[in-house]
């Protein structure tokens, strides 16, 4: 197998997948069971591929000329792949676990669900291996649009707000400001191929630049830069799997992912530098951190909570580009697969959480840890890895953004990241906190009436949902050790143009 | 020339003072009344055209309008007596 | 562009165009002012036919005469090609003419009127009941 | 200019004097039988009128339009209808505002044009000539208005038939073709 | 049969009024014409009644001429009355008896009656006319009768 | 005779159906007369194709009515552009035809049928000779054929819902007081020039420069294309007319007849006109494009709220076409390239959607947004590419929308005039509004108690899902229609460029 | 008689033909507006489409000559002497129906001629 | 003596002629005023006198619908076939000089057929316009008059 015929096979598994779950609707077994067989054998080809791209190959595939001059294009090169490679890999997990939560938590329209699940992981691989901006939009859209009846998925007036909500932020910022900008970048380079240093520089007036990266910055919603970050608290109404697919599988990490990838093959972090273009943006990134992170330890809802986390976690990445230089782009992209390995932990739990006792809120966990304990260990861990605390995978993409502000000389950002990490230490230990050592609240049960009393028999979620919950846990602590490969591979993203031939 | 230019100017002065019975009314028959006037009046002043510009084979026109003017009346009185065109034609209307 | 000197040859030359002008606004302000469909219709004859006098009068050359051929050579005639549009003109006015009467006769039948308010109200009602109707299902 | 000449134009001032009065009638009166008798007198007027213009054949046509069938159908549509006009009761500013900007183009546009019936305008001095001279060689026809309308501009007639033929559809559709006895109810198929 | 014929003859006629062209295709398409109009005529069953040959007769000019110097002396009449300061109308509907024993007798009545200024045909039944006249004068019943009279002489000839 | 048809080609394609007019109307069965035009429908669509590729390369074929050389007889010209257009108005005919057949039976009594097939017809020969024809005064005769048969068909609505009548009534004024301000304008320019062949014209309007009456040619012209091609604000008859219309008309004259209209005005403009008219341009930046986005923005918001799904979309074509005009407005090359392509797009998409909203009335009664809940469930297929076609209308990428979005922003954007590109992005902000008021309906809420619903019959869901196959195709794969676009607008600018440089 | 007489002579007649037709015209029209109820001005009507009318008619005739125009003039004259007599019938008759009846009525015998029509609708 | 007998009568006269004046007004197109449209339109008027006159009914007897609906499709036919025959004979469509050898006699032939196609068209649409809006019952009741 060639390495162009992997590509095509990693985006036509997840898309073969959503036809074969259609037509098998109606027996909840077979179609369960396609779904993980396709996540695996996804993964298996994105390992493949990654094995090949360790290697130095570049795979390209161009399936179909849209205007003249306007393709699209897939290409891998080391970031593309990271990104896929976490998507995939977690779509395995994901896959498990949502299995486990469907049928436990009784959902309807589990097929309707599992499709545009499918679509949604392969459009998330389809960003990851864009070749040029005009394909990574359109797959970009095709990710919103699949994602929004996993959204709604309830039905409910409140699922329909939060999805109209979902769908009307990320519609308007990609259409309003990303479109444009594309277009934009069209007009000016005349091409919209990703290309190591970038392919404006020359081409267009420095002053501009500010404007077009403001663009790209707010126009790519997915990253949920504030103050376009309402979307994320929105979703929440959809059930976990989506949360985890949308914080950490696949949504907002083609977010930042196509921040970074703007910062470093459009505008080139070199030409970010040297025009200091992307100075404002360090500022917004450094206040939607703190901002999110303050809103968070205000919120009772377990979910938006989590939710807000991820606003603030996003805006790291936002930073890393921000700051133009390699440690930056390397800190941005590591903290893709930290973020994502320990909020798709924290999501499970809170899901794990729901379909066990039923509470969604903050509040009302006390006491709860001694009944599901291997729930919030795993919980534990997932935050102490957010919170960037060693031996944990977040650790590390922690430090390579202090460096990069250093390096940048940006010393208030250096403090910013320090505060942040204090205040994700009040949001999320206090969530564990309560769970093992506050005593059971009991005013719940009068003001409820029929809520579960102490004694009513509340225990760990179905094994579907635990095995993954345990294996992304333990995920974050591999990651800790498992940098040095990581941070040799995040080295291979090429950030000065490619020398003259 | 001149005398086909003096009965022009009758026929204008006799058209105007018709117009005004037109608008005047009072009653549908006063009106009925001026425009089959006025259509008479049209057929000499269609035909006096004719010799004013020289060309008097276009008396055409006057005759078609001799011809049609009558069938407007009847078509107007017809149908205002009957509020139809056709229902029926005007024999069986008797009964 | 030219200058434009007011003189008598000038106001000579144009007061005909100013004319169908002030017949061509008369008929298009009964189509657009007036609430009753036949009148609107009248109204549309009236601006057409003076469009067509203006057509007409473009081909008009002052002491020529009807573009049928005489026997004199020297004769000048009038420009045809005028006469021909026009002649289309007024044939397709006269199928619009029909069309519009045969749709007043429709609209009497269904609707009672042919008064653009009565209408406008009877469909203000019908729209309003649609609304209420829904508004119950909600 | 000669005394026909002068007579013409004073025919034609005569004309539009009684065109603008009539039309005027037409805009004021409520009677609907009055306006449509006026219709028929202001087209007739008009028929005139195109006769001292030289066009006899649009003056032909026009008469046998205004007095022949706009009128019936008129009055058919009356006789299904009403005959009075009701008073508007909305505002007529803005119909006058459309109108009096309407007319003020074209007078604007009225500015430039080549003044009335001159020789060398190039209407006359274009095309013109060209089916003038070219009717009697090309189609042996007198009427040059008959061999303009049926063969150098024949697929333009052709096209008005059409038009008329689409009348006849479209009255068909809408109000059937069949012949109905009084006293059945249609129109509610 | 015959009266086809003459309605073709007549109608033939007037086509050669009309067109002034005797170019044997025209000609041709004129008979093709007037044949065409003679059956759609017989189509109509306009040719039922004595409508056709009548209009031909040469007695019916001589009634022409007479009622032509009737219809210009009541012109002159109504012009007075029209013209004078006070206007001396005195309206009536007069019932005029009727002897012709044809429609087209009964219309050539009517329409003299019309046709003259000052009395006008308004109705018809009973064997009579229902006219007005304009003054006392119009309605005398001599006048009338003298019309009626000339009338059913062109009818009887 | 291969050969004469391949030289006549050009008026067969408008004789065609002109000549199959009568003959339908004297089938004397519905259902005959039915597949009679469905035929003829299909040899247009041949004919035009066959057209398109003759001068898809650059070509020009003129073709003498009567064998009469231009500016004496009636000239057809025919280059991409035209031959572009015709190939939108005979396929829509061809697609929409198949479909007709299951809705008129519903919608029109039976022995009216034929009447309807045949005016049906008389359109189409209306909307062809219109954007084939060369000549200035043929475009009113024909735009007349079609806008009569048109206020014809609207009024056919009248059995499902009498306020087909006065949409049709209102249509007919507003079109005739438009045509007549076409015939107006088309006097001026005649009047100053002498003559009506377009070509001609173009040389002759040259000749004479610019004067009061040349200005007034043009704006009367402008004008009355503008009533005829619904342009915001003289678009009050539209809505109407599309919400009461059978709804094979619907589909038909949505993607047909404002497009027919935009290119007449393309012609005059630029071939006319000429691109350099300065006159023209001026007014173009200073009213058309204000206007255009006024459209865009006041016709979504409309749309927004109206309860029944074909005024939505009828307003929505009123805002579409204020996007075809602000193409038309930046006078570039990509500005007509984006318009000339939106005809295309606006075409497919909207057809595909007025059918969705013919099948709804079919199956559910109603049109009404309200009563549209969970049919997503009971006719999964209608739904489908109702979502597909909407999302084309909103102008997500792989859709007909996006191309047209995006040379439209582009060519805003080559401008500089970025707050008009981000004007663009933000009213089809709007059309995801009403779009999706639509999608949450048939998906996301339940469906009424008691309501039977079924799928659409495969007569009038085959034609849908072409266009919409058709609006996804060129969606992804747009350079054919782009570079016949790119083509078309080099005809409109190169010809009259080269004219005004002499 | 040479031509030239010939020409004074159908001029002279044309002008009293044109004058004494154009005076009838004239006064019918002023008929028209000065009488009191449309019975009346039936009369002044009368005057225009009979002698006015023709009279005119007859001037122009004398103009034309022996040519086809003349014959065209006889035609039309002869179309108006059958027409208009017959449109103010109609008219007189549509008022009488509607019930309009004369001003100062001096005379009324109607009763004596739609007698027989009463009795016959009273039988169908 | 019946109530209409002067109206009947009268127009009894005048149909034959107004027919003949129509057809003289068809065929003399080419050399003064009119043609087929306008002979169409004085055809149509002869038969509206005759239907006024003595019902809708009795022209439906004379011409029947059908026919007219017929006949007004055959008008068209006969105006575009000519084009079709004449591009069949290897012209453009109306180019009717392939109707005849000397082009002259052939554009007066082609002149006169595609008239004789207009005036059947327009005859035969009026009259059915005619016949739809007097056929039409009237809705009206007889306290609206
Ligand atoms: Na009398
Ligand atoms: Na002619």
């Amino acid at each position: 197998m060639t390495d162009a015929n992997a590509l095509l096979l990693a985006l036509s598994i997840p898309t073969v997948t959503m036809f074969l779950i259609a037509m098998s609707g109606s027996r909840p077994n077979i179609r369960d069971g396609i779904s993980i067989v396709a996540s695996i054998c996804t993964f298996a080809v994105v390992l493949r591929l990654l094995e090949s791209v360790m290697a130095g190959a570049r795979p390209s595939v161009t399936l179909v000329e849209v205007m003249p001059g306007l393709t699209i294009n897939f290409s891998i090169e080391p970031l593309g792949m990271l990104f896929a490679t976490v998507a995939s890999g977690l779509w395995i997990v994901t896959a498990i676990y949502s299995i486990g939560y469907m049928r436990g938590a009784q959902e309807k329209k589990q097929t309707r669900f599992y499709i545009c699940f499918a679509l949604a992981i392969a459009s998330a691989l389809a960003i990851a291996f864009s070749g040029n901006l005009f394909t990574l939009f359109i797959f970009y859209e095709v990710l919103t649009i699949s994602t929004y009846p996993l959204v709604a998925h309830k039905e409910t007036p409140e699922a329909r707000a939060g999805a109209r909500v979902y769908l009307g932020i990320l519609m308007t910022t990609s259409i309003l400001f990303l479109l444009v900008a594309v277009i934009w970048t069209w007009n000016l380079a005349g091409t919209m191929e990703f290309r190591a240093g970038g392919i404006l520089e020359g081409n267009i007036d420095p002053a501009y630049v500010p404007f077009l990266l403001a663009l790209f910055a707010f126009g790519i919603g997915k990253a949920a830069l504030m103050p376009f970050h309402r979307w994320l608290p929105a979703a929440m109404v959809a059930p976990t799997p989506v949360s985890a697919l949308l914080h950490a599988v696949a949504v907002v990490k083609a977010g930042v992912f196509t921040m970074l990838k703007v910062g470093t093959y459009i505008f080139g972090v070199g030409f970010l530098s040297k025009t200091g273009a992307s100075e404002w943006l360090v500022w917004v990134a450094g206040a939607s951190i703190l901002i999110a992170s303050i809103i968070a330890l205000t919120k009772d809802d377990l979910k938006a909570r989590l939710a807000y986390s991820t606003v603030s976690q996003l805006s790291y990445i936002t930073l890393g580009v921000a700051l133009a230089n390699q440690m930056g782009v390397i800190g941005g992209s590591m903290h893709i697969a930290m973020h994502a390995m320990g909020k798709i932990t924290l999501f499970m739990c809170a899901g794990a959480i729901y379909v066990a006792a039923h509470k969604t809120k903050v509040s009302e966990l006390d006491g709860l840890g001694p009944k599901m304990p291997v729930t919030f260990i795993c919980f534990t861990i997932a935050s102490l890895s957010i919170i960037g605390l060693p031996p944990f995978g977040g650790a590390w993409s922690k430090w390579y953004l202090l460096l990069a502000a250093a390096n940048a000389g940006q010393v208030v950002m250096i403090v910013v990241l320090m505060l942040s990490s204090l205040l994700n230490v009040a949001y999320l230990l206090a969530i564990p906190g309560r769970a093992f050592f506050a005593p059971p609240k009991k005013q719940v049960a009068h003001s409820l009436g029929a809520a579960a009393s102490p004694s009513d028999g509340i225990e760990e979620a179905p094994l579907f949902c635990l095995v993954p919950i345990c294996l992304t846990a333990i995920g974050c602590i591999v990651l800790f050790f498992a940098v040095g490969g990581l941070y040799e591979y995040l080295l291979s993203i090429p950030i000065l143009p490619e020398a003259a031939p | 020339m001149y005398m086909f230019l003096a009965a022009v100017a009758a026929i204008f002065v006799a058209i105007l003072l018709v117009l005004i019975r037109l608008f005047a009314g009072p009653t549908l028959y006063d009106r009925v009344l001026a425009v089959n006037s006025f259509g008479t009046l049209t057929v000499l002043l269609l035909s006096l055209l004719g010799f004013v510009t020289g060309r008097p084979d276009f008396l055409d026109i006057a005759m078609l309008y001799a011809l049609i003017n009558f069938v407007s009346t009847i078509a107007i009185l017809k149908f205002f007596r009957y509020r139809a065109l056709g229902r029926a034609s005007i024999r069986q209307e008797e009964a | 562009m030219s200058d434009i000197v007011l003189d008598l040859d000038f106001v000579l030359g144009h007061y005909n165009y100013w004319m169908f002008v002030i017949l061509m606004m008369t008929g298009l302000y009964v189509t657009v002012s007036r609430g009753n469909l036949i009148k609107k219709i009248v109204g549309l004859n009236l601006f057409q036919t003076s469009v067509f006098m203006l057509y007409i009068s473009m081909g008009k050359v002052i002491g020529g005469t009807a573009p049928i051929l005489l026997d004199d050579p020297d004769t000048v005639y009038s420009n045809p090609l005028p006469h021909v549009l026009i002649l289309t003109a007024i044939v397709v006015g006269i199928a619009t003419t029909a069309l519009a009467l045969a749709l007043v006769v429709r609209i009497r039948e269904t609707y009672g009127t042919v008064e653009e308010d009565d209408i406008l109200k009877l469909e203000h009602e019908m729209d309003f009941g649609t609304q209420a109707h829904d508004g119950g299902r909600h | 200019m000669s005394a026909d000449l002068i007579g013409i134009a004073i025919i034609d001032i005569l004309l539009f004097t009684f065109l603008v009065v009539t039309a005027f009638a037409i805009m004021r009166l409520r009677n609907l039988f009055a306006v449509v008798m006026l219709a028929g007198v202001f087209s007739l007027l008009s028929a005139s009128l195109f006769v001292t213009l030289d066009a006899v054949d649009v003056a032909f046509t026009e008469a046998a339009v205004g007095a022949g069938i706009s009128t019936v159908l008129m009055l058919g549509t009356l006789a299904l209808t009403v005959r009075e006009e009701k008073k508007s009761t909305h505002s007529a500013f803005l119909p006058l505002l459309v109108c009096l900007v309407t007319g003020a183009a074209l007078i604007y546009g009225t500015l430039d044009m080549p003044p009335f019936g001159g020789m060398d305008t190039p209407v006359q001095t274009y095309l013109a000539p060209d089916y003038i001279q070219r009717t009697p060689i090309d189609t042996g026809v007198p009427n040059i208005v008959t061999a303009v309308l049926a063969s150098y501009r024949g697929y333009d007639t052709l096209g008005e038939t059409a038009v008329v033929f689409t009348a006849a559809i479209a009255v068909l559709l809408l109000l059937g073709a069949a012949i109905r006895r009084p006293g059945k109810d249609d129109g509610k198929e | 049969m015959k009266k086809a014929v003459g309605l073709l003859v007549a109608l033939f006629a007037l086509w050669l009024a009309l067109s002034g062209y005797f170019k044997p295709f025209l000609l041709s398409l004129g008979v093709l014409s007037c044949l065409f109009t003679v059956y759609l005529a017989s189509r109509m069953k306009l040719l039922d009644d004595e409508a056709v040959p009548l209009q031909l007769r040469p007695s019916l000019l001589l009634y022409w001429g007479w009622l032509g110097r009737e219809v210009f002396k009541s012109s002159i009449a109504v012009s007075r009355v029209i013209l004078a300061r006070e206007m001396p109308i005195s309206q009536q509907l007069v019932a005029v008896p009727c002897t012709q024993k044809t429609e087209m007798g009964h219309v050539i009545f009517a329409n003299s009656i019309t046709l003259t200024p000052g009395t006008v045909t308004a109705e018809s039944g009973n064997g009579h006319f229902l006219v007005h006249a304009l003054t006392d004068d119009f309605a005398a019943p001599e006048g009338f009768a003298e019309m009626d009279r000339r009338v059913t002489a062109v009818e009887d000839r | 005779m291969p050969g004469l048809i391949e030289a006549n080609l050009p008026a067969l394609q408008v004789v065609l159906p002109l000549v199959a007019a009568p003959i339908c109307a004297m089938l004397g069965k519905g259902s005959r007369a039915w597949a009679f035009a469905t035929l003829v429908a299909f040899l247009a669509f041949a004919i035009s194709i066959s057209l398109f590729i003759a001068t898809y390369g650059g070509q020009v074929i003129s073709y003498e009515m009567g064998g009469w050389a231009p500016p004496l007889g009636i000239e057809y010209r025919i280059d991409v552009l035209n031959a572009f257009v015709l190939m939108i108005v005979s396929g829509m005919a061809a697609l929409v035809l198949p479909y007709a057949h299951r809705s008129v039976a519903a919608e029109i009594p039976a022995e009216r049928q034929p009447f309807f097939y045949t005016a049906f017809l008389l359109c189409l020969t209306g909307l062809l000779g219109v954007a084939i024809t060369g000549d200035a005064f043929n475009v009113f005769v024909f735009l007349e054929i079609s806008s009569l048969s048109t206020y014809a068909l609207v009024a056919s609505g009248s059995w499902r819902n009498k306020r087909a009548l006065t949409a049709a009534y209102n249509y007919l004024i507003m079109g005739t007081v438009g045509a007549t301000f076409f015939v107006i304008g088309i006097g001026m320019i005649y009047m100053i020039t002498g003559t009506l062949n377009m070509a001609d014209l173009a040389t002759r309007i040259i000749e004479h420069g610019d004067s009061r009456t040349l200005r007034m040619g043009f704006v009367f012209i402008f004008i009355g294309v503008g009533l005829k091609l619904a342009m915001f604000p003289l678009h009050l008859w539209l809505p109407n007319a599309y919400t009461f219309a059978p709804t094979a008309v619907t589909a038909f004259v949505a993607a047909t007849a404002t497009k027919v209209a935009v290119y007449v005005l393309l012609r005059f403009m630029f071939t006319v006109f000429g691109f350099d008219y300065e006159f023209q341009a001026e007014t173009l930046k200073n009213v058309l494009l204000p206007v255009a986005l006024v459209a865009m923005f006041a016709a979504s918001l409309v749309a927004i709220f109206q309860d029944d799904l074909k005024r939505m979309l009828a307003y929505s074509s009123i805002a579409q076409i204020g996007y075809m005009l602000l193409g038309l407005a930046f006078l570039t090359h990509t500005g007509l390239m984006a318009t000339i392509v939106h005809l295309f797009n606006h075409a497919v998409t909207k057809g595909a959607l007025f059918m969705v909203a013919g099948c709804f009335i079919l199956s559910a009664g109603t049109s009404s947004i309200s009563s549209l809940r969970g049919i997503g469930r009971d006719m999964p297929w209608t739904t489908a590419a109702f979502v597909a076609g909407g999302m084309s209308l909103i102008g997500l990428p792989l859709t007909v929308g996006f191309i047209s979005k995006w040379y439209l922003v582009q060519a805003a954007l080559e401008l500089g005039w970025w707050p008009v590109a981000l004007l663009i992005m933000a009213s089809s902000l709007l059309a995801i509004v009403y779009v999706w008021r639509v999608v949450e309906a048939a998906y996301l809420k339940p469906a009424p108690e008691g309501v039977t619903r079924r799928e659409a019959p495969l007569s009038m869901l085959i034609p849908a899902w072409i266009l919409v196959g058709l609006s996804i195709w060129f969606g992804v794969s747009a350079t054919l229609t782009t570079t016949a676009a790119s083509r078309a607008a080099d005809v409109l600018i190169g010809s009259s460029q080269m004219l005004w440089e002499e | 008689m040479d031509a030239f007489t010939i020409d004074l002579l159908l001029d002279i007649a044309s002008v009293i033909a044109f004058a004494t037709g154009g005076a009838f015209l004239l006064i019918g029209a002023f008929g028209m507006i000065r009488l009191p109820d449309v019975w009346s001005r039936l009369h002044a009507a009368g005057i225009m489409d009979t002698v006015g009318a023709e009279l005119i008619l007859i001037g122009m005739m004398f103009q034309a000559g022996l040519t086809q125009a003349t014959l065209k003039l006889v035609l039309i004259s002869l179309f108006l002497f059958i027409t208009s007599p017959t449109s103010t019938h109609a008219v007189a008759n549509a008022a009488f129906t509607a019930g309009i009846r004369p001003v100062r009525l001096r005379k009324n015998e109607a009763d004596r001629v739609i007698g027989e029509s009463a009795k016959r609708t009273g039988e169908s | 003596m019946e109530h209409h007998a002067i109206l009947r009568v009268v127009s009894k006269l005048l149909i034959p002629p107004i027919l003949v004046y129509a057809l003289y007004v068809q065929w003399h197109g080419d050399y003064g005023p009119g043609g087929g449209f306008q002979a169409g339109v004085v055809f149509a008027v002869a038969f509206i006198l005759y239907a006024l006159v003595y019902g809708v009914d009795e022209m439906a007897r004379v011409v029947p619908p059908r026919l007219l609906h017929a006949s007004a499709g055959i008008g068209v036919l006969i105006y575009a076939g000519t084009g079709v025959v004449t591009m069949a004979l290897g012209e453009n469509f109306l180019g009717y000089n392939a109707l005849a050898h000397h082009p002259v006699h052939a554009q007066e032939w082609g002149i006169i057929i595609v008239e004789f196609g207009v005036g059947v068209a327009v005859a035969s649409v009026m009259i059915s316009i005619f016949i739809a809006f007097a056929c039409h019952n009237p809705p009206l009741k007889d306290e609206d008059w």
